[in-house]
Formats: structure tokens, C-alpha cells, sequence
């Protein structure tokens, strides 16, 4: 009966250490890398980059037009860099009928260096394998509770393509100025786990 | 491969605990460093860390963290590119250093094709031994298509060391009622969908 | 329901621990006939008992030993049952007592129609939330009736506590290709499939 | 990150005693069930009860048409018992050329009264997830080596019906009284692992 019988591993510090050595013996790790690396992520692939996409398209038409044929160019447009294996970035417009929601349910692919790292909810199995199959009841016992009038589209990102949510610009916020409107968008608004209701003038 | 990663529509899972919890592992961001080093480094791509991962024994995947996972990929492609053996790598963690399942073959595109936007498509009822990117809620299941991304490397090659031409994925919308009938939240789902992966409908 | 306790043809799996190593623990016999003596005392059926084993959080199910699923499942009936609660279960245990999850709606069985030996059948592509005893290998896969069974109650309504008349199971006969194409060893795969469960091929 | 966070269990044989004690007050378990409930498992529900059925169907031929023809009143004419939900059982006759072998992927249903209680291998998710799809290579691995001519034919015990594989007789045994013929078959034998052609006159 030994379903659960396999030898106790090395605490992770102790596995990490060990990958971390090899690297470094085999010559692959340069010296820093991992202080650098690790700085970049946190300074650079943050929820803000989205976020500001996501306030530029609701006040400039033009910007919004590109970003919706091309997230990717819209996305480098503003400075904003991909990882060699993120070759496309879909932007979906959610609408007050139709709303978008991100998923990626082989793995937890997501576009991290746009949105900030995943979220652990993210990554969790429980979402991953429910909210394709139970969209509507996983988005309301998270908190957003739709109307059945609306249409919810999920995306599930098996291929390299990266998909964001350009959530509905809150009415309360018509006509704050674009670097204000970057503060109230959410990654999650970006995931499709919130829809900014909850944003008041 | 049919393993416990493919999860989509498996029933039984609980509340995502959400928001987040606070939560800091200091040997996670290290992983993360690590693994992305690997990786631009050329020792393997993502196809191949993705199947790594896949490999790991049912009970470790469903059991592990997010960043275990990444440890035991990483682990396991350093163990199989040669740069280090198991027992190294243990003697080194001090401690037993759990490994993914081996590797088999993996294959080779199929016959080049192209689908239009709008266009009815079906995914191939193929059963994939190795590294694939067609979750199992869509094999067999009629969809249309809504986006076409630029070529890609096909994952079924790339996961396994193979020489991967590019081929285009397709963002192909089904209904929900059509993947899981009337045990479902009614929804359009998409997913992206290698070009290998699927035939014109009215072939067979 | 489509959780990982429906293991059939799953992948990733490894080596078959064969033979046994001898194994005591002295608790495991003493669930037995616990588990034994609530079944005669008609507290719950097998097919209640096997879908609370079903319910168990997926790791706990893939990570338990066998009498620790059996335990969990007695465990989950009496607290549904109202023998007891979950609070008092735990100030008996001393500790955490992990249940399975919660029980969802059953079915009915379907329309009565009847299949011969030889005949061709298909299993109904259908998506069932409770519990069910047909595995998702075979779910819109098309085989032959080599063998009836008598009647026995409907499980995907005993499963719920509902009245399930009885009907009975056919072993229908596939070939191992057409259900997983050339990603298996050839074989003929039986199945015990109920009745509710089929369709006459070319009906749809 | 909290996939694996669940609260430690107690022990189980804390929450053993803590259903032993509950069903105990409420009257449901009587004074000695559970000893006596192990003792007749232990000595009723036993191997040799299956292989006592094997030897004499490969040496009483009446015998052997009605084991194939209803495995229930084969075994019950023996003298042996089925539990209430034990409907049916099916006896599958190994040839030269065709091979049995039996599963439950969804539980781990078996013939527990005629073959004896499951073994350990035939409960695990390993043989339950793998012999339907890869039983010629289970087999191989568990020691039976499969000429490609022998085609393997797989139970799954997804319905009340229980099955048992009746072996072929090993060639050296021909002759031997019935007796000395149930010593040589084994579970494995029964539920399909082995054919008993390591046996020598």
C-alpha cells in the first residue's frame, strides 16, 4: 500500500543550491546573474507596463486601434520587452456584453513581462483546472458575479501566444488624466478576474 | 502525453484561494534566475522544460509548488543534456533530488495546411506520447477559427531536442456546450491550436 | 465525475510494484471491517461509499494509500449521514480529519432499451457532474456486447442515495487502437458498462 | 504557492479509532465485529478458495462448462460466499493464444471471496492507470513476456460483475489429482499477471 512511498527529498534551498553550483562549475552561470536577473524581473515585468497600455488605449484612439491589431508592437512601442519564446500578444477588449478571461491550463504561461508575474492563484492547480469548464461559477466565488447576459470568453494559452484583457474603462474615471488611470488597473483586471467595477471618481 | 497535467475541465479541485496570500520563498526567485539562465543559455528550450515538467511522477506534480516543479525540470534536463549526473546532483543537495520520468520520442509536423479566420475546423483525435500542446478537453471537438499567431517551433519537436520548423497556431473558439455538454458553465472557449493538430472538417 | 480517480490510460505513471512487500499496518484491517459493518447496516451503499472516495481533494486522493481513501470516505458518509459531525470526528481523532468534498446531484437512470450479444453499441458522449462508472477512456468510443450481466442498481443514482432500479451492465469489447489510435499496446479492452450508459449505433 | 498547504492529518490510527468509537455509541458496530469480521476474511475469503475452482474445472469437464457458463453457481456450489453487492461472476478462459488479465481503474473492485484479497500491486495507480493502455508492456515488466501472437485481453471492473482468469494447466502437471493441482495456482494467476508457466512437474 505504498501509493505515497517515495524518499523524503532534499529541502528545495539544498536542491537549488546544488542546480546553482553546477551552472556556475559548467562555466554557465555568470557571477551576479542571478542578483541581476532577479532585480531586472522585479523592476521591469511589472503590473504597471499593462497597466499603462491598458490607460493609453482608453484615451488615445489611435493607440487603442494598434494595440488591438498588434499588442505586441503596441507593446514595444512603449518600451516594453518580450522573452525570445513570446512571440505574440493578443489583447482582448472586454465590452459591457463580453468578458475575457485568461487561463493557461497545461502549465501557468502567462505575459509576465506585461502583466508582472502570475499571481499564485494563478498557477494554483484548482484554477487551472476549473475555470475552463466552470468559467462563470470560478469568476463568482473569486468575486465577480455576472450577469447572464454576458458572454464570457476564456483563453487558454497553450501555443506562445500571450493574451491580455483590456478591461472596460470605469465610467466614474471619464476624463482623469492617463497617468492616474494607469494607477486603477489591476493585474487581475488584466487576467479577467475583475472588471474595475469596483473603481468609484 | 495523457499525464495529471492536463487539467483543464478535471473535476473534484476546490476555491482558488484568492487573493493571495502573503508568500516568500527566498529559494524561488532563485530557481527562477536559474532556470531563465539555462534557457538563454541554449541547454535546452521552453518545449523542453515544459515537458519536463509533464514527466514528473503523478504524485510529485499534483503534490508540488509552482517553483518545485521548475526545480525538478531543470534538475531532470541537466541530468539528461549530460552537464551533471543524479548522483552529483544529490551528493551535492544532500539528499535525495527526485527527478522527471524519461523521456521518449517525439515527432515531427504534419503535412503543411492553412486555415482561414472564420473558418470550421476539428482537432485530430491523435494521442500524443510525448510532449503536446492540445489539451485533451478539445481532442476530436469542432471549433472555429478566431486568430492566427505567427509559426511557432512545433512543441511535439521541440520538446524533444528535435529540429522544430515553425508553424502557425490558431486561436480556434468552440462552445463550452461542445466540450463538456451540459456539465458546464456556458462559455466560448478558446485555445491555441497548432496547425498540426488539426484537419479541414469534412475529411476524415 | 472527470476527477484523477479515473485513472484508465493516464500516462506518466511508473513501474508496476510487483510482487508485494509485506506490508502491516494494524489500522488498515480495522477500517476494513468498519467500513464492512456500515455497508450491512445499510448506512450507505458501495456506490455511496466509492463516490466519496471519488470527492477526496485530488491530492489527497492521488497521494493516499488505499485504506486511507477507504478511511476518509466512511469518514465523509457518517458526517453527510448525520451520525456525526465533523468537529466532533476531529476532537475523537485528536487532530485534523480530512473529508471529501462535497456531493453534488445524482441522475435517473435512462429510457429502458435493451442490447444482444454481438451487437454493435456506442457509449454516449456524455459529461456526468456526480458519480458514474464509466470510465472516460471508453466515453463516445464505439464497441461490441460480448457479455450482460443481471441487473444491478443504477450507480449514478445509488451513488446519490436515490432510488435506482436496476438495469443491467453489458461487457462491451474495443480494440485498444480505437480507443487511444496508435499510442497503446494492441488489445481488446472490456468494460462493464450499464445500460443508461450506451446508445444503438446510428441513432444520434 | 500553497498547492501542497493542507493541515497535517492525524494519524490513522487516531481517526480508526475516532469512526471505530462513533459507530461503536451509536450502536451500529456490535461488541466483536471487528475481530470477528477479520478472523472469517482471513480464512474464508481466501486464495485457495479460487484455486480449488481452477484445479477442478481442469479436471472434472462438467465442472468446467458450468464455471464458464455462471461463475456465480460454480463457486457457490463449492461452498463459497459473495458479499451483497457481488452480482456476477465472470470466469475468462486463458488458451495458447489468448490471454486475460483483470483491472479496476476506477476503485480496485475484485473477487475479494473467491481469489482472496487484492494485492497491494493491483490497487496501485501505477497498474490501474497503465494495463489498459500499455498491458502488453505491464505485463512484460511484471515478469510475463507475451509472445506477439497472444492476444491480451483486458476486464476493466467498472460494473457489479466480478472476474477471475482460469489459467491454463501447466502442461508438466497433467495427471495430478485435484488436490495437488490447487497448490500450483496462484492470485496472480487469477487475475491475469501470471499463467503459471513457471510451473514444473
Amino acid at each position: 500500500m505504498a501509493d505515497n512511498a517515495t524518499p523524503p527529498a532534499a529541502p528545495p534551498e539544498q536542491r537549488t543550491a546544488a542546480i546553482e553550483m553546477v551552472l556556475r562549475r559548467h562555466g554557465i552561470l555568470p557571477d551576479g546573474f542571478v542578483g541581476e536577473f532577479t532585480e531586472h524581473a522585479d523592476d521591469a515585468w511589472v503590473t504597471s507596463n499593462g497597466a499603462r497600455m491598458v490607460a493609453r488605449a482608453w484615451t488615445d484612439p489611435a493607440f487603442h486601434t494598434r494595440m488591438l491589431t498588434d499588442g505586441t508592437a503596441a507593446a514595444r512601442e512603449m518600451g516594453f520587452e518580450f522573452p525570445e519564446h513570446h512571440r505574440h500578444l493578443v489583447v482582448l477588449e472586454n465590452t459591457p456584453d463580453i468578458h475575457n478571461v485568461i487561463v493557461c491550463t497545461l502549465c501557468s504561461c502567462t505575459a509576465y513581462t506585461i502583466i508582472g508575474a502570475a499571481p499564485d492563484w494563478y498557477k494554483d492547480l484548482d484554477y487551472r483546472a476549473r475555470v475552463v469548464r466552470e468559467s462563470r461559477t470560478v469568476l463568482r466565488e473569486m468575486g465577480l458575479d455576472l450577469p447572464a447576459s454576458t458572454e464570457i470568453r476564456v483563453w487558454d494559452t497553450t501555443a506562445d501566444t500571450r493574451y491580455m484583457v483590456l478591461p472596460l474603462q470605469p465610467p466614474a474615471t471619464e476624463g482623469w488624466p492617463v497617468e492616474k488611470l494607469a494607477t486603477i488597473v489591476t493585474q487581475d483586471s488584466m487576467i479577467g478576474a475583475s472588471r474595475l467595477d469596483e473603481v468609484k471618481g | 502525453m495523457d499525464s495529471l497535467h492536463d487539467l483543464g475541465g478535471k473535476q473534484g479541485f476546490g476555491g482558488v484561494k484568492y487573493p493571495d496570500l502573503p508568500h516568500h520563498e527566498t529559494w524561488e526567485p532563485v530557481v527562477r534566475a536559474l532556470s531563465a539562465c539555462a534557457l538563454r543559455k541554449h541547454l535546452y528550450n521552453m518545449d523542453e522544460f515544459r515537458h519536463a515538467i509533464e514527466r514528473m511522477a503523478p504524485r510529485h506534480y499534483v503534490t508540488a509548488a509552482y517553483y518545485e516543479r521548475h526545480l525538478t525540470a531543470v534538475a531532470t534536463l541537466l541530468v539528461e543534456k549530460g552537464v551533471v549526473t543524479h548522483e552529483e546532483l544529490e551528493t551535492l543537495a544532500g539528499g535525495a533530488f527526485p527527478l522527471a520520468g524519461p523521456i521518449g520520442p517525439g515527432r515531427l509536423p504534419a503535412a503543411p495546411q492553412s486555415f482561414a479566420i472564420g473558418e470550421t475546423v476539428r482537432v485530430k483525435n491523435e494521442y500524443v506520447p510525448g510532449h503536446v500542446r492540445m489539451p485533451a478537453y478539445i481532442r476530436g471537438k469542432t471549433g472555429v477559427v478566431v486568430g492566427i499567431s505567427p509559426p511557432y517551433p512545433f512543441p511535439d519537436a521541440a520538446g524533444h531536442g528535435m529540429q522544430a520548423p515553425g508553424e502557425p497556431a490558431y486561436d480556434v473558439r468552440f462552445r463550452a456546450r461542445d466540450l463538456w455538454a451540459d456539465s458546464c458553465d456556458d462559455a466560448m472557449n478558446h485555445v491555441g491550436v497548432f496547425q498540426s493538430y488539426l484537419e479541414k472538417v469534412g475529411e476524415d
